[in-house]
């Protein structure tokens, strides 16, 4: 429901989008109101995208710029594709969270700040000589309110310590913040109501109505602003993240294709998410294995699909590349496997919080000698769920390991998602090889469209056989040292994963089909390469684009769409990965476009790009 | 699982490979061993699964005739779990060597001890890696000369019974390659126990550590060098005219010399209790050594406690239980949603 | 290496880092009691390293103004031998934590510690991952609720310290991280001791486990709940007023009632010998835990035996001596040769 | 000394080249006996290649194809490239050695046969239907030698048990052989005595005598041959493998940078004899470690590295992979590091005995994110030496990891080899950075030159630093959370690294300078692809060729030298993984001719392959 809140005696202006970062410390719950905020946003049927960015550090001494916790959410009545470049409103709860984050927001945006934080000691932790404000003031429209003061004022007098007291003050804010937008507060006073009780509840849910309330008063704003809802495609929307994605596109995996799931896995920033999630869902018949390392983790999840079950293993670049001589066996046996990787920042350590594209080539070509298997990619939040539901069906069709490429980004990013209707969704039961008399089976023998060898499994009469790493005898599978069969082999188990080809819908060009610019796409960055091609359009460009989820094997008509075009532009968050598969095997001269910082593309820069290549 | 229609014997747990270990092989004893006690287990050939890692001794499941899996080198008891873990029902042997389980493969076989899976872990020890043609590996003797310690190894022999113990292993056991009625007894026990039975078996590799155990081996010198535990029996061993005995000195083990009639009970020689409470006394048991006391062989430890599987297994039950069976559609529509 | 010229104080081994650690963490205490250890240990700044893997306690070395080795996850014990083999003069010191160290790194902590690598390796023990936000370890108590384990773990803890023993440890030892006077004792020790020297300390982690070690950090809890250990004192704890002692029966420890004056020895209790001549002793005292007996802390184990770097640069010289320092052209024209 | 054996009373033919293979069961002593004949050869001037190649198996059962082991050499009195396509001689000692290797004998070669070991049994063990005599009698000269009988004729009386003298019956069969081939036989009497003593030497020596002497006296061989030293560049030779070149580059680039070695690894088949052989010259200062894995091989190098040894780590495939995730820390930290790759064949266990090139692209790219390090490849036994020597010299300058890669058949094979002149090697030792006043010290500043960090190692007053894998800033190499110093950082470590390819040497072809068909090669292949495209220009096409021994970076002449040919062929063991990198690199219609079979490329097939592009 949608009902405004907005007061009636203020005038209300109406918006077509906004862009709002809520920063503060780690310990001020800025992920909390801000994901609040997004509910009440979706619930109010804007369009929106949001972008959390946290520090590394679990918590980082309070007041310093190591310990700025950020979450900007962008929301307008139509389409959009990223949370912004840029915020137009940033609602900073310390000097700290100020200076990280003023130079963002839009020249002449609003900033509003907790001017209780704004003390001299403050200041100098968070690195300022002087007074930041005088300097602010005429670049930005800026709103002095004590958060703190004003929240205790309305909590005076409860059950509650002033610690208890002090950290209610975000919902103030987030009050405040709805009422500037027209939002509605169910959403969040049920959430309270399900995860406090008695003073706290009271607390946060009585300053979040003096926060409100405090808009529709205080001379501080002369209007509030209405962002009408946008046209979306009708149904039931909920938002979700691309971790929680993965999560039940897994269980979905194990109820659509009617075999219970096995997950083992190893925690990893920022993958460790999509297991604690999974491992709520043991009714599911979900059996999760927080393994000793991530070598246990595959392994063990190898073991069980050697065993029947539907197995999945997750992980992120450090972590995943200790998998891959297991890996490598799961290619070697043929076993069905879905291996996620959550990608984020590196190399090695790296900035384990930060998002890139890194980890496409490593998936690729990681394992020693030749060990092909498919690899997708999820572009959106909520399509990772179907990213992991066709990885578990493609890795049992064709038995191979699959992998399933995200990012920092996506897991953490929330976006309004149209809810599937379970029933329409493919469902697609197991078929494991029958008894046959002792003797007779052949556990390499292949069927003759996909040239998938049979999922022969334990307890099955007469199926008894061994598998291994060392080079095994066509049809047999036994352990073999003819060098003609170790071609063969070599060769049937390339033209298999190379056969999954024919399975793949072709690349679908957005825009012109052939000309002057296609712009080509991969993974997590879709959102921000779909908004710039729009905006580019805007500005009277021709550009077409295309996105992959297929990055191993490339759809069949790849090739013919590359060289359509007269120049080929490939924005990637890392060096070149896709753009060198492409050279490599269309020797069309795709020109990349890379940004490696961390952070995820922002529109300006790309929309820039396309000028430059554009005008060349 | 139902029971095998017709009798089965150990014939029909010989696979078709022919066997690839060089000749004299203490491997092939256990793998006769091995074939002997399964038709006694009563599981049916096809809810027997061997898994191994790589090595000489890994090559062990392509010559049984049930399920199997040579994995990768050290990680057999990863893969064991997840077999397990899926499939309770399935009996699961690993199969593993000094250097595949103790050295690359350490890490797994402490977490999956700890775990208490309900499998049986067979360590063939020959102080060697065999199949690499003669490194020393972790249980090698300080100063042995191999391939690649020409001056002598400098590592300190980690003892497996010791390690497994450390990681709170519920079952542990020793047995001798060419002790066929002995090893049989402890399979056979390992397959009994519920958990993780661990059993170090020592084996002779004539190719690059020839006579490594023959201390233990020769029936000759085994009465003095070997104390066979018996539940309930005090630790004594030697011949029956040279009878010796262990006790207990302010919590370290000695050894004392038994009269012919005399009653070590009687004379402070602990009795043998596999079932002790804590490991405590199976950790004292794993320090006697050669050439001071002579190597326990037999079960040191044997203690109930609900298996890995099972626990995983209960919570799913649990929680179906508790919440109904899952239902995607319920799960996509729970929390916060919205109508356009 | 001269001792350094000026006096140092803890302040000289404070880096201009700031410290990242949550407030009213556990690190803080044990970091402050390292820097005030070092002083007195005599070894110039410059020969000190101290490397780690990744966690909390992992980020350890930035905070130290000596030579530091932030390294990956589970391997500090591994980098830790490549520094020392290479330069048997540093002083080096690894930092892990229960995941670091006996999750993903157990392989390396067996084969460092049975090598006797002389180092010293702090495990500060949590029970908890405390960087990745809050999943259980291996220390973990059975059926915790953590972010992984929502229904409760189902993996039974392991005990660092008897793990270490199940080694070979020769330096066992457990302090605990408010208990700055005793944690200083023996971080003196271990650092004393040639060869590995493996510490278990205690630690908070009010985040996402706190109070985990309440027993033992609460002062007026502490005497019932620990049982410090002192070199040649009977192995009594409790209040003056209520005193206990460890005593075994067939081998199997157990605790009895002291009365105010009665003599603990005569009453058969165990008197702690660090330097035992197996680790059947400290093994036994490893097995003491709550709520059935008290936690020992102090030094379980302390022997001595040549260390693993010593015996590889023994090799060197006995190389050298025995054949003079390798000379490079003879090596190429070494055994057949001929000219053309 | 090259005095001929060859009997005064018989004629004596001359040859250019010949090539034998001696095939037997692996107890049989096949690899000495073929070593020994080698040594010989090289003793009398003869340029020379060969091939070993045996059975996974450590002793497969007696009798079977599985447990046959060979050995083939090649030589000649002209330079010579490869162990030759196939033997014009066959030593079969065995029914099973006979079948595995009969048709790989030129057609009309020779087979000589120990007829003692023709019964029926041993015919069936092998697989033989019938007797398999009559068919190859049409086909090759077979020469019927009963080898155990006149072994036992020969050493009877001696003090040794029949398996002893049994065990002594190759020496018979190297006897003769000598006398054939006129070899000097004192070589191998002299390692006997040092092998040897008592009866066992006595008997060796006496039945290789008594080959030698039954040559002469057979009616058997009409004639012996002569086969005259090759023009080979003057100086002092020895026989050298791979893996021993590897070896004693290891041990020469401590004594040429005078610091000492720290070698860390776990043992792998092909790469084991690396560590056996470097474990052997603890008097040059040189520590082995055998690890618990490859994981802690790595780590401990990377240690002793931080510490300031020189550091190597070895390995083939399956654990090279493991080792990946610690190399990127070695990149994030710009450590000097060696980490050698003896290539075998896979995927996974696959088959450790066999040789592959499938390494290239995990060496590149097997690590998350944006991880270079440099690449070399050796391409003969000798180079190995060399190469290895490279490695750490550009280690060190650059302060980085280097990949070096060699090859199952490098590893093995032995060739005669220039032994260098030590004074001649250049001497590069190593500066350390020197104490400074405390605090003024910056461990990531670089050299504007190479652009490397400095090498502070432990115990240097002042230097005290602390590195790690988390996100480096700039100069201090603090952590740092600075998106832009993040991206400033990937540039420099990748500036880095491409920089070294002005340090390269030009690519130099061989042949045409331009023109139509380059052949392009890097590794272990660089013998069979010469032979061939010699053997082609025989034929009367124009061909030239290159062979890369820097993969990454590439020198900076490669691309316009590409570009001057109208058809570029690549043959590779493996899936093309060069040929994707200059495609994709330089957009060159690079022509990939592979081979994944476990076995180098024969002469015949390559001449095959450029004839077919050549008339294209
Ligand atoms: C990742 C990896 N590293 C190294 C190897 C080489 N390797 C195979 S078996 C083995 C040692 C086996 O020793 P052990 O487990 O004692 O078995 P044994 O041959 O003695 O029975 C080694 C080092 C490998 N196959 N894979
Ligand atoms: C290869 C790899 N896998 C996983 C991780 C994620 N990770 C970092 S620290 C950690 C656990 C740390 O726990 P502990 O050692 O107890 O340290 P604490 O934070 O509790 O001090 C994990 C799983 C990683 N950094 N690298
Ligand atoms: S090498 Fe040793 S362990 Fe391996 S098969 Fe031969 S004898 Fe057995
Ligand atoms: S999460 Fe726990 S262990 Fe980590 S810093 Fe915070 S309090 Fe300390
Ligand atoms: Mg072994
Ligand atoms: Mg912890």
């Amino acid at each position: 429901m949608t009902t405004s809140h907005s007061s009636p005696n203020k005038p209300v202006e109406q918006l077509t989008s906004v862009a709002i970062r809520f920063a503060g410390d780690s310990g001020d719950g800025m992920q909390i109101t801000g994901s609040k905020f997004t509910d009440e946003t979706a619930l109010a049927g804007n369009d929106l995208s949001t972008f959390p960015d946290f520090p590394a550090e679990i918590r980082a001494p309070a007041g310093t710029m190591a310990g700025v916790s950020g979450f900007q959410i962008h929301f307008s009545s139509q389409d959009i594709h990223t949370p912004a470049d840029r915020p137009d409103v940033l609602i900073a709860f310390n000097p700290a969270a100020l200076r990280a984050n003023a130079n963002d927001v839009r020249p002449g945006g609003m900033i509003i700040l907790n001017t209780d934080a704004f003390n001299q000691k403050a200041l100098t932790r968070a690195g300022y000589d002087g007074d930041p404000l005088p300097g602010l003031r005429d670049r930005f429209r800026l709103v002095e309110i004590p958060f703190t003061t004003l929240n205790r004022d309305a909590l005076h007098g409860l059950e509650l310590s002033s610690r208890e007291i002090d950290r209610c003050k975000n919902f103030f804010a987030l009050g405040l913040l709805c009422w500037l937008y027209g939002r509605p507060m169910e959403a969040t006073e049920r959430w309270l109501a399900t995860k406090f009780k008695g003073a706290v509840l009271e607390g946060n849910v009585r300053t979040l109505r003096a926060g409100h309330a405090f808009g529709e008063t205080t001379e501080l704003f002369p209007a509030s602003f209405v962002v009408p809802a946008a046209k979306i495609q009708p149904g039931t929307y909920r938002n979700i993240t691309g971790n929680q994605a993965l999560a039940w596109g897994i269980v979905a995996a194990g109820v659509q294709m009617d075999r219970d799931i096995f997950f083992g896995a190893y925690p990893i920033t920022p993958a460790s998410d999509v297991l604690h999630e999974v491992a709520r869902f043991r009714h599911f018949g979900v059996k999760t294995f927080q393994a000793e390392d991530e070598i246990a983790a595959v392994s063990s999840a190898i073991g069980a699909a050697f065993a029947g079950q539907l197995a999945v293993t997750v992980s992120s670049g450090p972590g995943f590349v200790l998998k891959q001589e297991a890996l490598g066996l799961a290619v070697m046996t043929e076993l069905p496997l879905v291996a996620i990787n959550v990608q984020r920042a590196g190399p090695s350590t790296g900035s384990p919080t930060k998002t890139e594209q890194g980890d496409l080539l490593s998936g690729l070509f990681g394992r020693h000698s030749q060990s092909p298997l498919p690899i997708l990619a999820a572009c959106t939040p909520g399509d990772c769920f179907y990213t992991a539901l066709e990885a578990f069906r493609m890795a049992v069709k064709y038995m191979t390991p699959v992998i399933v490429l995200s990012d920092g980004y996506l897991a953490n990013s929330a976006e309004p998602w149209l809810i599937p209707d379970v029933n329409a969704l493919e469902r697609s039961p197991i078929q494991f090889a029958q008894p046959v008399e002792v003797g007779a089976f052949k556990p390499y023998a292949r069927d003759p469209q996909t040239l998938a060898r049979p999922w022969a499994i334990p307890g099955t009469p007469g199926l008894e056989h061994r598998i291994g790493g060392l080079t095994k005898q066509d049809l047999t599978g036994n352990v073999s040292y003819d060098a003609d069969n170790h071609g063969k082999m070599i060769a049937l188990r390339k033209a298999k994963i190379d056969g999954i080809a024919n399975d793949l819908p072709p690349v679908e060009i957005d825009g012109p089909e052939k000309g002057e610019l296609l712009v080509v796409g991969w993974g997590g960055t879709k959102g921000s390469i779909t908004a710039a091609v729009e905006a580019a359009r805007a500005e009277g460009m021709s550009v077409s684009q295309i996105h992959l989820r297929h990055l191993h094997p490339f759809p069949t008509n790849l090739g013919d769409v590359l060289r359509r075009f007269e120049k080929v532009l490939l924005p990637e968050l890392t060096d070149g990965h896709l753009a060198l598969l492409l050279r490599a095997k269309y020797l069309v001269d795709v020109q990349s476009y890379t940004k490696i910082i961390g952070q995820p593309f922002k529109v300006a820069e790309l929309v820039e790009a396309i000028r430059k290549i554009h005008g060349a | 699982m139902a029971a095998p229609a017709v009798k089965v014997s150990a014939k029909d747990f010989v696979s078709n490979q022919d066997v690839r270990w060089c000749p004299g092989c203490g491997d092939y004893s256990i793998l006769a061993n091995v074939q002997r006690v399964m038709p006694e287990l009563g599981v049916p050939r096809e809810n027997v699964v061997f898994v191994s890692g790589i090595g000489c001794s890994s090559r062990f499941p392509y010559y049984m005739n049930t399920y199997g899996f040579h994995t990768i080198h050290g990680r057999a008891p990863a893969f064991a779990t997840g077999i397990k873990c899926s499939r309770p029902e399935l009996s699961v042997w690993v199969v593993t060597g000094d250097g595949d389980g103790l050295s690359i493969g350490g890490n797994h076989l402490i977490h999956t001890i700890r775990r208490n899976l309900d499998c049986q872990i067979l360590l063939f020890n020959n102080r060697i890696y065999g199949l690499t043609k003669g490194q020393y590996s972790p249980t090698s003797q300080l100063g042995l000369k191999t391939k690649s310690t020409p001056q002598g190894s400098i590592d300190y022999p980690i003892d497996p019974i010791a390690f497994a113990l450390g990681c709170g292993a519920t079952f542990v056991a020793r047995s001798v390659d060419v002790d066929a009625k002995h090893m049989q007894e402890v399979l056979t026990r390992a397959h009994q126990h519920k958990g993780t039975a661990f059993v170090e078996i020592l084996q002779n590799c004539p190719v690059f550590h020839d006579g490594v155990w023959e201390e233990m081996q020769d029936r000759k010198t085994r009465p003095t060098t070997t104390l066979t535990l018996e539940q309930g029996q005090p630790l004594v061993f030697g011949p029956a005219d040279a009878r010796k005995g262990i006790v207990l000195a302010n919590g370290v083990p000695t050894v004392v010399d038994l009269a012919a009639d005399e009653d070590p009970i009687a004379k402070g020689v602990i009795v043998h209790d596999e079932r002790s409470s804590t490991s405590a006394y199976a950790g004292m048991l794993a320090t006697l050594q050669r050439p001071d006391f002579p190597i326990p062989v037999g079960v040191f430890r044997a203690v109930a406690k609900p298996t890995y599987e099972d626990l995983l297994q209960s919570q799913v039950d649990a929680a179906v239980k508790q919440r109904g069976r899952g239902d995607l559609q319920a799960l996509l529509h729970s929390g916060d949603t919205w109508q356009i």
